[in-house]
């Protein structure tokens, strides 16, 4: 019984953990404060509460977090953790790719580890170099893994509901600073969708945007601005980086013939290489050549005026789209 | 004093365990099997002990990569683990495991781990699921002594301390991690000590004695199952043979390798089964059984097809 | 009985600290500041002792994010941490640190570190420089309570220990990990015990008494630089504050806030001082002044450029 | 005084830590076995003894290992250390990217952490999927850190010394396949070079094949193959991935108008996709379009038969090669 309601984006993923623990009895949802807390962020507020022992707080132990969630995966739960920042995954990586990854694979199928790890990442004002990474290019490296950076409210509830219901392990890459940004409708107790699929968040024809995560609401006003000066941009949300959607990618490539990719993580060895890298391979003409718009070399500072000139504005992104369609 | 039949079980699983790596190093000398291979002679006392103890249609182990011993403590098959040491299509894992990375969980050998300590803390997830499901599942995490030092075992016997985890942390001392003494990286080489810091029991057992550590995994099992949370074992061995197959072992001091071959555990559970009035010639054919089916198994592995590549891309995904 | 001259010295730069931090609260309510900050109310004891008893022009200390009272200890200009704070070009590190990365090595402040546990291994590496550089040096790594669960910390006591580093493991043991009771998430709150895993000694302080954290860290120093090697000192504290400001403590019993807010150190010390005869006339200048030195830096720092984002991209490499 | 010796690589290696020793008092060496034992790979024997306390062994701490590296160089010392397998990184991988890459940025200079870490990584006969990655992408992703794949013994020497004179922390990724695998000529005792810089190993006019690490000698092979059918390909070794030198590659592809990129990594994700973005933003003209050849999406399984269908051989490369020069 699918209803509307008005949430904010935690509020959606809170939702989708609700809902979650309620149709899979299986369900585990653990990590640093998410118990009897409810998060750092509020996001798992009142958990605890309907479910009992299923939703716990853990110690501050990522590798057991991450552990506990593939080993209770193996048998039969449906681990929900939280590592609460990208950047703490670097403590404890080893449980997600030397692990979680493999155990399908090596077992050919006879086991596997269908977790789903919720995380955030990225700049917010006054974070500093060791809370404000992002961290996907990681992520999408590693076969056996599946990626989503949900952006919207609804993508909130959605990605993450794909997440727990695949059967693979899957990270769920939030952003904090969406987490309280403004309440929107959010289409809650629909079918579940499987996991994939990128998303035209604004049609367009002069030239493709793709973007990812909490960048893309930069791009959507960068996009408008440049409506304003006569460049009609496409805007597509990857939503997955693995599997990412390349079928969707080139379909919009084909028409517009010009790329931009623009994300927040560093550009250089960022996961716009391997899309750029994607479109090339594919061979579809292009009137110029691609852009990947990301953080530059640098470490990102806690003072926002200093964040502010390595995390990619809504200017600067119309600025190279615009350098590029006039290119 | 456990009877002899007890101890004549032991002896064939020991046996069969000490053959199958006596043949592993035969097949790595002919070039049969490559790579770098991990025995456990000398340490079978511990994974013969243990898997008594345990329910393996319900428990789970979690080994290292010295896991062959488990593994067949366990109840693989020989022939299912030659054939995956040599990468043929009949290999418990088809041949993507290998001798380091081998995974048997039809038999609760829930995966060896080439991570040192990674398997601590899956080992505690294992248990955590078992808090839930009702299957009164006992997990076992066997990891060695240098792993004692890595942060994820750690982690994990906090964790599972905490939430009373029905899990058993199992040491195997050899008292050498890799080609380095255990004793010049702790202060305190009583390593089940480090128990009490998370507030769970923690003992120090005879490894080389089957019934030993039979006697203390059981009484840890009983324990598990009855919510009363981890324990932490420390049992005394050692490998009478390298770190890997090809390691020289000089960093051994003299006479410490004669010394703990005089120990290890095949010989003197026959010195006790002689003494316990057992005659040479009941302990003969269980050995020369064992003899037998590893000689067999191997053969049969030897003959099988190679792993086929055209199934490499399967089982990535559900 | 300390002198009460000591006693007004632990005062002054306690006081120091607990100004900072109110004035901190405020430039986050105004707006000025932006972002997570992690106040250390109540905990000064804990800095200013440790501080007294460290020879910051050679020892170093890597406290965590919750570091404005270590890096004021240590005798950085509130200045150039309230500039840092907000952003300005003044900033002791330009604005690039911000509340929980600050760095301040001129003062002896190696760090600031915002993952937790993780500058334990560093502190650890910190005094093993010095056993090669004949400085004699002692490194303190200081860390809340939950973080004695991160894998990091495990592995730097051990390593130190078996190193014997000149460190010196503290904890601020402040009942909490962000919103959830450290009670609840070992067995053994204790959290000294765990010292003797490593072979090291462990014990247990006053952390609002500045001159118990002073006696306690002076002996693990001398203990440190005669080649003794590390100690894990457990200081009982409180914050008084949330964990981060906005944090509403709904997790706190009731009447714990109060009876913290008792035992706060500042308002014992100034009882302790009264009770020693010294008059409220002596204790107040005392007071007025820190809060003027406070006003002060915040107003110039306030005023000062906002950092330069022309110069992001210097500094990444040599 | 530069002197010719033959060595294997894993001399050579030994070779530069021994002169770092000597002519740096203030270098240290330490890791897992890399003090008594010499190494599992035996690739620190003798130093120990000829260098003492400088030269020891640790427990099985990486997050330590890497800690006391980063420590101890913030006050001057030079801290060589060794994670055994790159997989193994993955367990400590925060104390590389939260902690060294960020020292010197965020204090502005006022502190360093001039580290070198060496380890090796790859698929080897029998290896697990726990001890077969290559995770070169991880680490040129940080910016901060610099990392190089030395392939040759000359290289094994050079790149090393380059790593440790250095005042950056440094990544050094061995391969534990090439340091017994025969003896060479190396020039020891040379003037010690800046990081940096592609090397030529092979001139060519009709294809550039860019390669790194072990990968190397196979795209050589396939090379020499090449050359009998007629194609005439160039074989860059980038040497160092961050900084990647990319002039020379553009240099090199615009004299060919052909990009063939070929790594052990996993295709998806690695720093092949940098590389060819790279290009593509350079707006080279190709004659065709360019071709990543690495890993398929699959874990690396430890059959011979299984990890050859997994990593490239030098038949895939010669034909994804002529497939390239002929399209
Ligand atoms: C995280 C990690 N670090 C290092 C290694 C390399 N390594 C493999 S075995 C081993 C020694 C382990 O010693 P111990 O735990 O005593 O077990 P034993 O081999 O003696 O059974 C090491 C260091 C590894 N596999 N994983
Ligand atoms: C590795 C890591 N995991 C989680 C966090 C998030 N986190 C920040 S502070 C904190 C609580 C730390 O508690 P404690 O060690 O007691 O220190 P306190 O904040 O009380 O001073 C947590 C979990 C982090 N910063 N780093
Ligand atoms: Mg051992
Ligand atoms: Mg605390």
């Amino acid at each position: 019984m699918p209803e509307i309601k008005k949430l904010s984006y935690a509020e959606a993923v809170n939702a989708a953990l609700r809902r979650a623990l309620e149709e899979r009895p299986e369900a585990l949802l653990f990590g640093e404060d998410v118990g009897k807390p409810g998060g750092v962020f509020g996001v798992t507020k009142g958990l605890h509460k309907l479910f009992g022992d299923r939703v716990f707080d853990t110690p501050i132990s990522e590798s057991a977090i991450l552990g506990g969630a593939v080993g209770s995966a193996m048998f039969g739960r449906r681990p929900i953790v939280e590592i609460m920042w990208a950047d703490f995954f670097l403590v404890a990586l080893d449980q997600l790719v030397n692990q979680a990854a493999n155990v399908r694979y090596v077992s050919r199928g006879a086991l596997s580890a269908p977790i789903t790890v919720r995380t955030q990442q990225g700049s917010a004002p006054g974070a500093c170099a060791q809370h404000s990474q992002s961290l996907e290019a990681f992520f999408a490296h590693i076969p056996g893994l599946r990626v989503c950076l949900p952006a919207t409210h609804q993508d909130a509830y959605d990605l993450l509901l794909s997440a727990i219901w695949c059967d693979d392990p899957v990270v769920v890459i939030e952003n904090r600073t969406l987490y309280h940004a403004g309440k929107q409708e959010v289409q809650l107790g629909g079918e579940i969708r499987p996991f994939g699929g990128a998303a035209v968040r604004r049609p367009g024809t002069d030239v493709t945007v793709l973007t990812w995560g909490a960048m893309q609401h930069r791009v959507l006003d960068a996009a408008e601005r440049l409506a304003g000066d006569g460049i009609d941009a496409e805007v597509l949300d990857a939503r997955w980086v693995r599997p990412f959607d390349l079928d969707t990618l080139l379909g919009s490539v084909r028409r517009t013939g010009r790329l931009v990719v623009a994300h927040e993580a560093h550009t250089v060895g960022g996961f716009g290489g391997e899309v750029v890298a994607a479109v090339a391979e594919a061979g579809v003409p292009l009137h110029c050549p691609p852009v990947r718009i990301g953080a530059p070399d640098a470490r990102i500072p806690a003072a926002p005026a200093l964040a502010g000139a390595v995390i990619p504005t809504a200017d600067v992104i119309a600025e190279a789209v615009t350098k590029a369609v006039h290119a | 004093m456990p009877e002899p039949a007890a101890l004549l079980r032991h002896l064939e699983a020991m046996q069969r365990i000490r053959f199958f790596e006596e043949e592993v190093t035969r097949l790595r000398g002919t070039g049969d099997v490559v790579g770098s291979v991990h025995l456990c002679n000398g340490q079978e006392a511990v994974y013969v002990g243990a898997c008594a103890a345990l329910d393996l249609s319900r428990d789970a182990v979690f080994p290292t990569y010295r896991g062959h011993g488990w593994t067949l403590a366990c109840g693989a098959p020989p022939h299912a683990l030659f054939a995956e040491l040599l990468g043929r299509r009949t290999g418990i894992n088809g041949g993507r495991g290998g001798s380091a990375y081998l995974t048997a969980p039809e038999h609760g050998m829930y995966g060896e781990n080439s991570i040192v300590g990674a398997g601590a803390p899956i080992a505690a997830g294992a248990a955590l699921a078992a808090t839930f499901d009702g299957s009164g599942r006992v997990a076992l995490a066997a990891f060695g002594d240098g792993a004692l030092n890595q942060g994820a075992v750690h982690e994990a016997m906090n964790f599972a301390a905490v939430r009373r985890l029905p899990v058993i942390f199992l040491v195997e001392n050899n008292l050498y991690s890799e080609l380095t003494p255990i004793a010049d990286m702790v202060r305190i080489d009583k390593l089940f000590r480090r128990a009490s810091a998370y507030g769970m029991p923690g003992a120090r057992i005879d490894g080389n004695d089957p019934e030993a550590v039979r006697t203390a995994v059981a009484e840890a099992v009983r324990r598990a199952r009855e919510g009363e949370g981890p324990v932490l074992l420390e049992a005394m061995t050692q490998r009478i043979v390298g770190h890997y197959i090809g390691d020289a072992q000089h960093y051994r001091p003299a006479g410490e390798l004669d010394e703990a071959a005089s120990a290890e555990p095949i010989g003197r559970i026959i010195r006790e089964l002689l003494a316990a009035g057992v005659d040479q010639s009941e302990v003969d054919p269980v050995v020369a059984r064992v003899a037998r089916e590893i000689a067999d198994a191997s053969a049969q592995a030897l003959a099988d097809p190679i792993a086929d590549p055209s199934t490499v891309l399967e089982h990535l995904y559900a």
